[in-house]
């Protein structure tokens, strides 16, 4: 169905800009924008553990807070809270900083499409910029499925809807595509360390994508090493 | 529950005191310390009354709102009490412990009231199923020297008294919609008969006796008290508070000691208020402002 | 963000410099860091610092039921998101923003109006401190009012019995907010409750702890005044920093109405970057042989001798955005032969020792450190 | 539009004259403050009427820090609760309001204005408690009447302070004249109001400020005008102040406390 | 039957002194005592702009160049030799937390008591730990003030015979101001009864014992009081209230013209607001005519 090879057109992702260090209060920031997405991340630790409840002997306590564009955080950011807290335990060597607490504050900016992958690669980003030590480094691509069952990576989504903050107009905000992919890899094996989907597919869609996203992925690592070497170069 | 600190041979003079039929401040077991009130305080309210039992200082609001009956109970009206045990009472309040010491008096007075023969909630009706009266009382503590029970009981009564709740000239209902027509005149207006109101009394335990009106100290070292909410002969509520336990008998004495003393409280209560109301009337006293 | 501990040493060392006129980044008693605005993709998202200090603002807005006493008016609600656990700034933050800007009446609340008693619109200001280096309010303030300013709602009309449509921005354009005048907070710690400091850094905020905060508009009306902190000041002061506000707060509103326009024009000609254009650092050129700009980039962010009328350094910003499209990432294939540190990690999955990854992210990550030094 | 404040015979619309204040009664230690024998003991309490407004202060303290006090590295713990009773406004029930915004204002506005006049480095390692309740106001600016009773309360507790705190607000008509004490009425219809809280100097012209905060907007050449008509407002209410707290104090004074 | 009285409060008399203004006057908060420079600052001033002001509400006291001002009401600020009544609020190590009504709570080191049976001996580990046994939270005590610390907080000791743990009886508490400083405040009034009065405002009103009976100060008599101890007792508590509610100083004559006058009515009259007023201003008025 897919002629994901042959089309090479099919893999662009939108243009990515980053800068890091633009918080001079915290240890790591990035600020990132994907095509029509954008958002600041910070990172702060490792630090003491604010509440002794959350004390770790044996790694350090991931905290994560989500700001959304506008309103105030609903369930919605809970659960992205939660999956990015799940996958930077994953990537970062937490039992390095054991009885520790590290910070993770991400503001949406811009909420275009993909804006969850934006904001988990401004996280890797950060996380880089703020020297904690990782096990690898991961990037986020997203990808849909339109309603002639094409899949469009990382597509440019100019939506019509006025932003609104309450949290029942914004559930409500619908899609026009079949379904959405966003699948996180990490740098040490290209595995899929997350994958948050939404709307119906078949499994053979969903190899699709992943093959599809895994390819890209590759283009966000030299993205993270283009922008190493820049970094470096300037020192 | 309000603390004041008592060492065990304080506790012991206290103790003996009750046995001898003379307490601290020289009253015997049944006597209450004096009392003061005064009605119609807080202007912004529709009844209001503040009433202290010597230092217990107690502050109530009512506001009347229009709510739509249950549809358990289409032709009652509503009342809700809320007891803010406010930190000028005393700073134990804050925190946790006020909290519980509020709602629980807040549920016992909510008990005592539920009886429809100790207050009338179908006056409250306007139009069944439709519409009806909802009464807010709100209690301040000012000020907690003891026995806060009666005195909020009490300072509750005098309020409801003073309400005046406006009088509804005509209700149409016309379709599913109640078009409700209010007197103009602000003096024109509906009042509750507080006679049969309830009255909440605490009796204490010490040794082997029983007093009423306990100040702080006393409170501190009963053993075993209870709360009944006495309306005209009838008891409508019984509440042992601050653990320990009472033998039937003494129970029984209690309560027979409760409903004359209640019944006397309450002959008092009324005339004073009715004193209150004359002197407002005739003299015309240029309304004296609050706390002065 | 963490708060940094003040030594005896700092605090002695900044009340005496103050005292002979002089503050520790060598700017002039009533000068002022330097000021930039980036307007988002989205309409009413903001970026606005002030030095170091940064702040996002973005205005949301849906339709709702009015109040039952300003049946035919609109409502405004502001949210100031600090990231600290600290409650007393933000309520302070928030408090002084909804009377500069609610309280005097800069929004034309019954435009907001759909159908009297019914439906209006409510706008949501959402403010988040992203930085602070100092003088949170005014940045917040610049952010809040611009973000209003930049922010479109879609166009509404009631059609009798209460109902109405709303029309998507391809059926009509997308209406500005209303607004009569711009409100501009400035912010003056008082030294001594005597010498006022225009614009001060979180140090000299936290030596002081007191501060005077009046918001003016262009046309020289005080919207608002606020006196922070433990501090007692007299009448004289207040209308002495009250004079120097309005002349900065002139300044201000026409830079925002300059960064508007540039937006506007930008948008027409469907260039729009949204915050990229903020991005500096990616134009720094990896074979590091075009000392030049990176100078350049380095002097504005060094340059502290802002006066008033310097504030906009938009020449530097200008020159960045043409930069910004050649040198970001792009679609087109980067080529294979990088062989960076990032790299490596990526080709070395089968070395399983962790130590090893480690040390090489190691080196990545003190490189970071260096560059810091050298940016900031 | 601005509703006109004054009348042509000069009056306001509650038949005040431009510089007068509206009726305040006060009291001092209206609350037994030795009731009790433990440290929460109330120290100190005054009362106010003002106008419409009706509010209870209570002070705690100097005592101890109680331990869930928390902040360790502050020498002079001072903490400072606003509640407005559910009856106290006209119209509709209040909801019991926690942590609300405008409360928090109101909090931390207080404690910094009396942080600035209590003498605190003669309470050190003390804690200070100052509870206000609000049982009747109209809507307007409570501030003044809660700053004002707060001062009350605060001497009668025998609290160390350089002078009284004084509040008043002061408002504009649309000729350009000063209107002291505003009321709802006249804040509803749309004047500026100015209010301020000064430490009113015996002889003193140039007062100092420890507070101010402004609604709605005016002409920076206007500032002067409302800020000395404030001044006036603060000087006033400084004389009633004194002569509740002197009748207080001519109560206690017996020719004893001097011999001892 | 049960003894109700309800007054109303409109109909509630002001009371009030009317005290001439005599001799006392009055500095309120921010007044200048004097712009003489070369006084003194003591308690209850502060100095600005070369003046010496009031920082409190109250009566300006002159000893030789120190100036001072009392507040009328205030917390208990200790001065060495004070005799004080006390609670234990608190035990730790080696020490008691004392309420004293004052900013700090006090401290009474285990060395700073006469171990029971008068023994004079180093304090060892033994007594630390049995020290809940000779003082536990919430019991009262009378004490001295042996030392003020830089912090205004108060160190005391019990180390004579008329001190320690105070037994059956009943505390009053009233204004440390009203407290009249003398050379004795342990006092067995003539009725029968005794009196600590606490220079920090705390009262002790209890039957009259034998101090040599007592060991050391911390046994504890609890016997039942006869009938008529108690009545004197709380006769003369509420006579120490009725004098506080006017104002009136608090010393053991005082105290003995109050009782006199309270004599026609019975104990629980004196509740009453007018009869307490009534027994106040009349022992006022003797005490001033006795000038």
């Amino acid at each position: 169905m897919l002629k994901m090879e042959a089309d090479k057109e099919i893999l662009n992702l939108k243009p990515i800009t980053a800068e890091m260090n633009i918080l001079s209060r915290s240890d790591g920031s990035v600020i990132i924008t994907q095509g029509d997405s954008s958002c600041i991340v910070n990172v702060n630790g490792p630090t003491e553990v604010v509440s002794m409840a959350n004390m770790d002997m044996n790694k350090a306590y991931m905290e994560v807070s989500y700001r959304p564009r506008c309103g105030i955080p609903g369930v919605n950011e809970r659960y992205k809270e939660k999956i990015i807290k799940n996958i930077c335990e994953t990537v970062i060597l937490t039992a390095l900083y054991p009885k520790s607490q590290i910070n993770i504050q991400i503001q949406e900016m811009d909420d275009g499409s993909g804006i969850f992958a934006c904001v988990i690669n401004a996280c890797n980003v950060a996380l880089l910029n703020s020297g904690i030590e990782m096990r690898s480094t991961m990037a986020a691509v997203h990808c849909v499925l339109d309603d002639k069952d094409n899949l469009i990576i990382d597509p440019i989504d100019y939506s019509d809807d006025t932003p609104t903050f309450s949290r029942i107009q914004k559930a409500v905000r619908n899609s026009k595509y079949k379904a959405d992919f966003t699948f996180v890899f990490e740098s040490l094996k290209e595995s899929v360390i997350s994958v948050n989907t939404n709307g119906n597919f078949t499994i053979h869609q969903y190899n699709n994508a992943q093959k599809l996203c895994k390819e890209a992925s590759k283009k966000i690592f030299e993205f993270y090493c283009d922008l190493a070497r820049k970094y470096a170069n300037v020192i | 529950m309000a603390y004041n600190p008592l060492s065990e041979a304080e506790k012991i003079f206290i103790l003996h005191g009750v046995q001898d039929d003379f307490r601290n401040d020289g009253r015997t077991r049944n006597d209450f310390r004096p009392m003061e009130l005064q009605t119609n305080v807080i202007a912004s309210a529709s009844g209001s009354a503040r009433f202290c039992i010597a230092n217990s200082d107690i502050l109530v609001g009512i506001k009347p709102e229009i709510d739509i009956p249950s549809p358990n109970k289409p032709n009652e009206g509503k009342i809700e009490f809320l007891v803010d045990c406010s930190a000028n009472a005393l700073l134990d309040f804050e925190g946790r412990g006020g909290e519980e010491l509020a709602s629980e008096i807040t549920n016992c007075l909510k008990l005592t009231y539920s009886s429809p023969y100790a207050f009338d909630l179908k006056s409250l009706c306007i139009l069944p199923k439709f519409q009806c009266w909802k009464l807010y009382v709100d209690i301040l503590i000012l000020q907690c020297a003891g026995n806060l029970y009666d005195a909020i009981s009490l300072a509750v009564k005098c309020a409801l008294y003073n309400l005046r709740i406006p009088r509804v000239t005509s209700a149409l209902l016309d379709g599913g919609n109640v078009d409700l027509v209010l007197s103009d005149d602000p003096s024109d207006c509906d009042r509750i008969n507080a006679e049969s109101l309830p009255i909440l009394m605490t009796v204490c335990k010490i040794g082997d006796y029983c007093i009423v009106d306990p100040s702080i100290d006393e409170e501190n070292c009963s053993t075993s008290s209870a709360v009944v909410g006495v309306s005209g002969n009838k008891i409508t509520t019984i509440k042992t508070i601050s653990g320990g336990s009472f033998h039937a008998d003494t129970l029984n004495n209690l309560i027979d000691l409760t409903i004359t003393t209640a019944k006397y409280l309450n002959e008092k209560l009324l005339k004073s208020l009715k004193q209150e109301e004359r002197q407002m009337e005739s003299n015309k006293i240029q309304k004296c402002s609050f706390l002065n | 963000m963490k708060d940094p501990i003040l030594s005896n040493n700092e605090r002695a060392f900044v009340e005496k410099a103050i005292a002979e006129k002089l503050r520790i980044d060598k700017r002039g008693l009533n000068e002022f860091r330097n000021l930039a605005i980036f307007y988002g993709k989205n309409y009413g998202s903001v970026i606005a610092s002030l030095g170091e200090t940064k702040v996002f603002a973005s205005v949301s807005c849906e339709v709702s039921t009015p109040k039952t006493t300003r049946p035919n008016e609109g409502t405004i609600f502001i949210n100031v998101e600090m990231g600290s656990q600290q409650n007393e700034p933000c309520i302070v933050v928030t408090r002084i923003l909804e009377r500069t800007i609610r309280e005097s009446n800069c929004i034309d609340l019954e435009s907001l109006c759909i159908v009297a008693e019914e439906k209006v619109w409510n706008l949501r200001v959402d403010i988040s401190i992203l930085n602070n280096e100092g003088n949170v309010i005014d940045c917040a303030c610049i952010a809040a009012v611009s973000a209003l300013a930049h922010f479109r709602r879609p166009d509404c009309t009631a059609s009798g019995d209460g109902e109405f449509t709303i029309h998507k921005s391809a059926e009509k354009d997308l209406i500005p907010i209303v607004l009569h005048h711009y409100p501009i907070c400035v912010n003056y710690a008082l030294f001594e409750g005597k010498t006022p400091i225009a614009d001060p850094t979180i140090l000299e905020e936290r030596v002081t702890n007191a501060s005077l905060i009046l918001a003016v508009n262009a046309y020289k009306e005080l919207c608002s005044i606020h006196l922070t902190g433990v501090s007692l000041t007299s009448p004289y002061l207040i209308q002495k920093c009250s004079d120097m506000a309005a002349e900065r707060a002139k300044h201000i509103v026409e830079y925002i109405k300059d960064a508007l326009e540039q937006d506007r024009i930008d948008r027409e000609n469907g260039q729009a970057k949204g915050f990229s254009q903020s991005i500096k650092l990616t134009n720094i050129p990896s074979n590091f042989t075009d000392t030049q700009e990176i100078d350049q980039v380095m002097d504005t962010e060094n340059d502290g001798s802002g006066e008033l009328e310097e504030v906009m350094a938009d020449e530097s910003f200008e020159k960045i955005d043409s930069d910004t499209v050649a040198s970001t990432w792009t679609k087109e294939e980067s080529d294979e032969s990088s062989d960076s540190d990032v790299q490596v990690i990526e080709e070395s999955p089968k070395k399983k020792g962790i130590i090893n990854v480690m040390e090489i992210v190691d080196t990545s990550s003190d490189d970071e450190e260096k560059e810091t030094i050298v940016l900031n | 539009m601005v509703q006109d404040l004054l009348s042509a015979q000069g009056l306001r619309m509650d038949g005040r004259r431009h510089n007068e204040l509206r009726q305040i009664q006060c009291k001092l230690g209206v609350l037994e403050s030795e009731l009790f024998t433990h440290k929460n003991r109330c120290d100190g309490s005054a009362y106010m009427l003002h106008g419409n407004t009706k509010v209870i202060a209570s002070i705690s303290g100097p005592k101890h820090p109680s331990k869930s006090s928390g902040k360790k590295d502050e020498s002079f713990i001072f903490n400072v609760r606003v509640k407005f009773a559910t009856f106290s406004k006209n119209g509709e029930r209040q909801k019991v309001l926690k942590n609300s915004k405008k409360l928090g204002e109101i909090e931390i506005n207080l404690k910094n204005i009396f942080k600035s006049v209590i003498l605190v480095e003669k309470y050190e390692k003390s804690q200070l408690d100052l509870n206000i309740e609000v049982l009747q106001h109209d809507g307007g600016s409570e501030i003044c009447t809660i700053v004002n009773t707060a001062t009350l309360a605060l001497i009668d507790a025998g609290i160390c302070m350089k002078e009284y705190v004084c509040a008043c607000t002061a408002s504009l008509t649309n000729d350009g004249l000063a209107l002291l004490d505003v009321s709802h009425l006249e804040e509803i219809c749309g004047g500026p109001t100015l209010t301020i809280a000064a430490l009113p100097r015996i002889g003193d012209h140039e007062q100092s400020v420890a507070f101010i905060e402004l609604s709605q907007k005016f002409y920076l050449k206007d500032l002067n005008k409302i800020f000395d008509c404030c001044q006036l407002g603060c000087e006033k209410i400084r004389t009633i102040l004194d002569e509740a707290i002197r009748g207080n104090a001519y109560e206690h004074v017996n020719s004893d406390l001097t011999s001892n | 039957m049960a003894n109700v009285k309800i007054n109303l409060l409109i109909n509630k008399p002001k009371y009030s002194a009317h005290i001439e203004e005599s001799n006392s006057r009055i500095f309120t908060t921010g007044e200048v005592i004097t712009e003489q420079k070369d006084f003194m600052r003591g308690h209850g001033t502060y100095l600005e702009d070369g003046f010496i002001k009031s920082s409190v509400v109250g009566v300006a006291k002159q000893i030789n160049k120190l100036i001072s001002v009392v507040p009328l009401k205030s917390k208990y600020v200790g001065e060495i030799g004070d005799v004080i009544v006390g609670r234990v609020t608190e035990i730790s190590k080696k020490r008691w937390k004392i309420d004293t009504n004052s900013r700090l709570d006090s401290v009474l080191l285990i060395s700073s008591i006469n171990l029971p049976g008068g023994e004079l001996r180093r304090r060892n580990a033994e007594d630390e730990q049995s020290m809940r046994k000779l003082l536990q939270e919430e019991d009262l005590l009378s004490a001295e003030v042996q030392n003020v610390y830089t912090d205004g907080s108060l160190s005391l000791h019990t180390r004579s015979l008329k001190y320690g743990k105070l037994s059956q009886g009943i505390l009053i508490s009233v204004s440390p101001s009203l407290i009249k400083r003398r050379k004795n405040h342990f006092h067995n009034l003539p009725c029968g009864i005794s009196v600590i009065i606490g220079n920090n405002g705390y009262i002790w009103v209890a039957p009259i014992v034998n101090v040599e009976e007592q060991g050391g100060g911390f046994a504890q008599c609890l016997d039942p009081v006869s009938k008529g101890d108690r009545e004197t007792i709380v006769r003369v508590k509420n006579c120490i209230q009725a004098l506080s509610a006017c104002y009136v100083m608090i010393y053991d004559t005082s105290i003995m013209y109050a009782y006199e006058e309270s004599m026609k009515y019975d104990v629980k009259e004196l509740l009453n607001q007018d009869t307490m007023y009534e027994v106040g201003f009349n022992a006022k008025q003797r005490i001033l005519q006795l000038e």
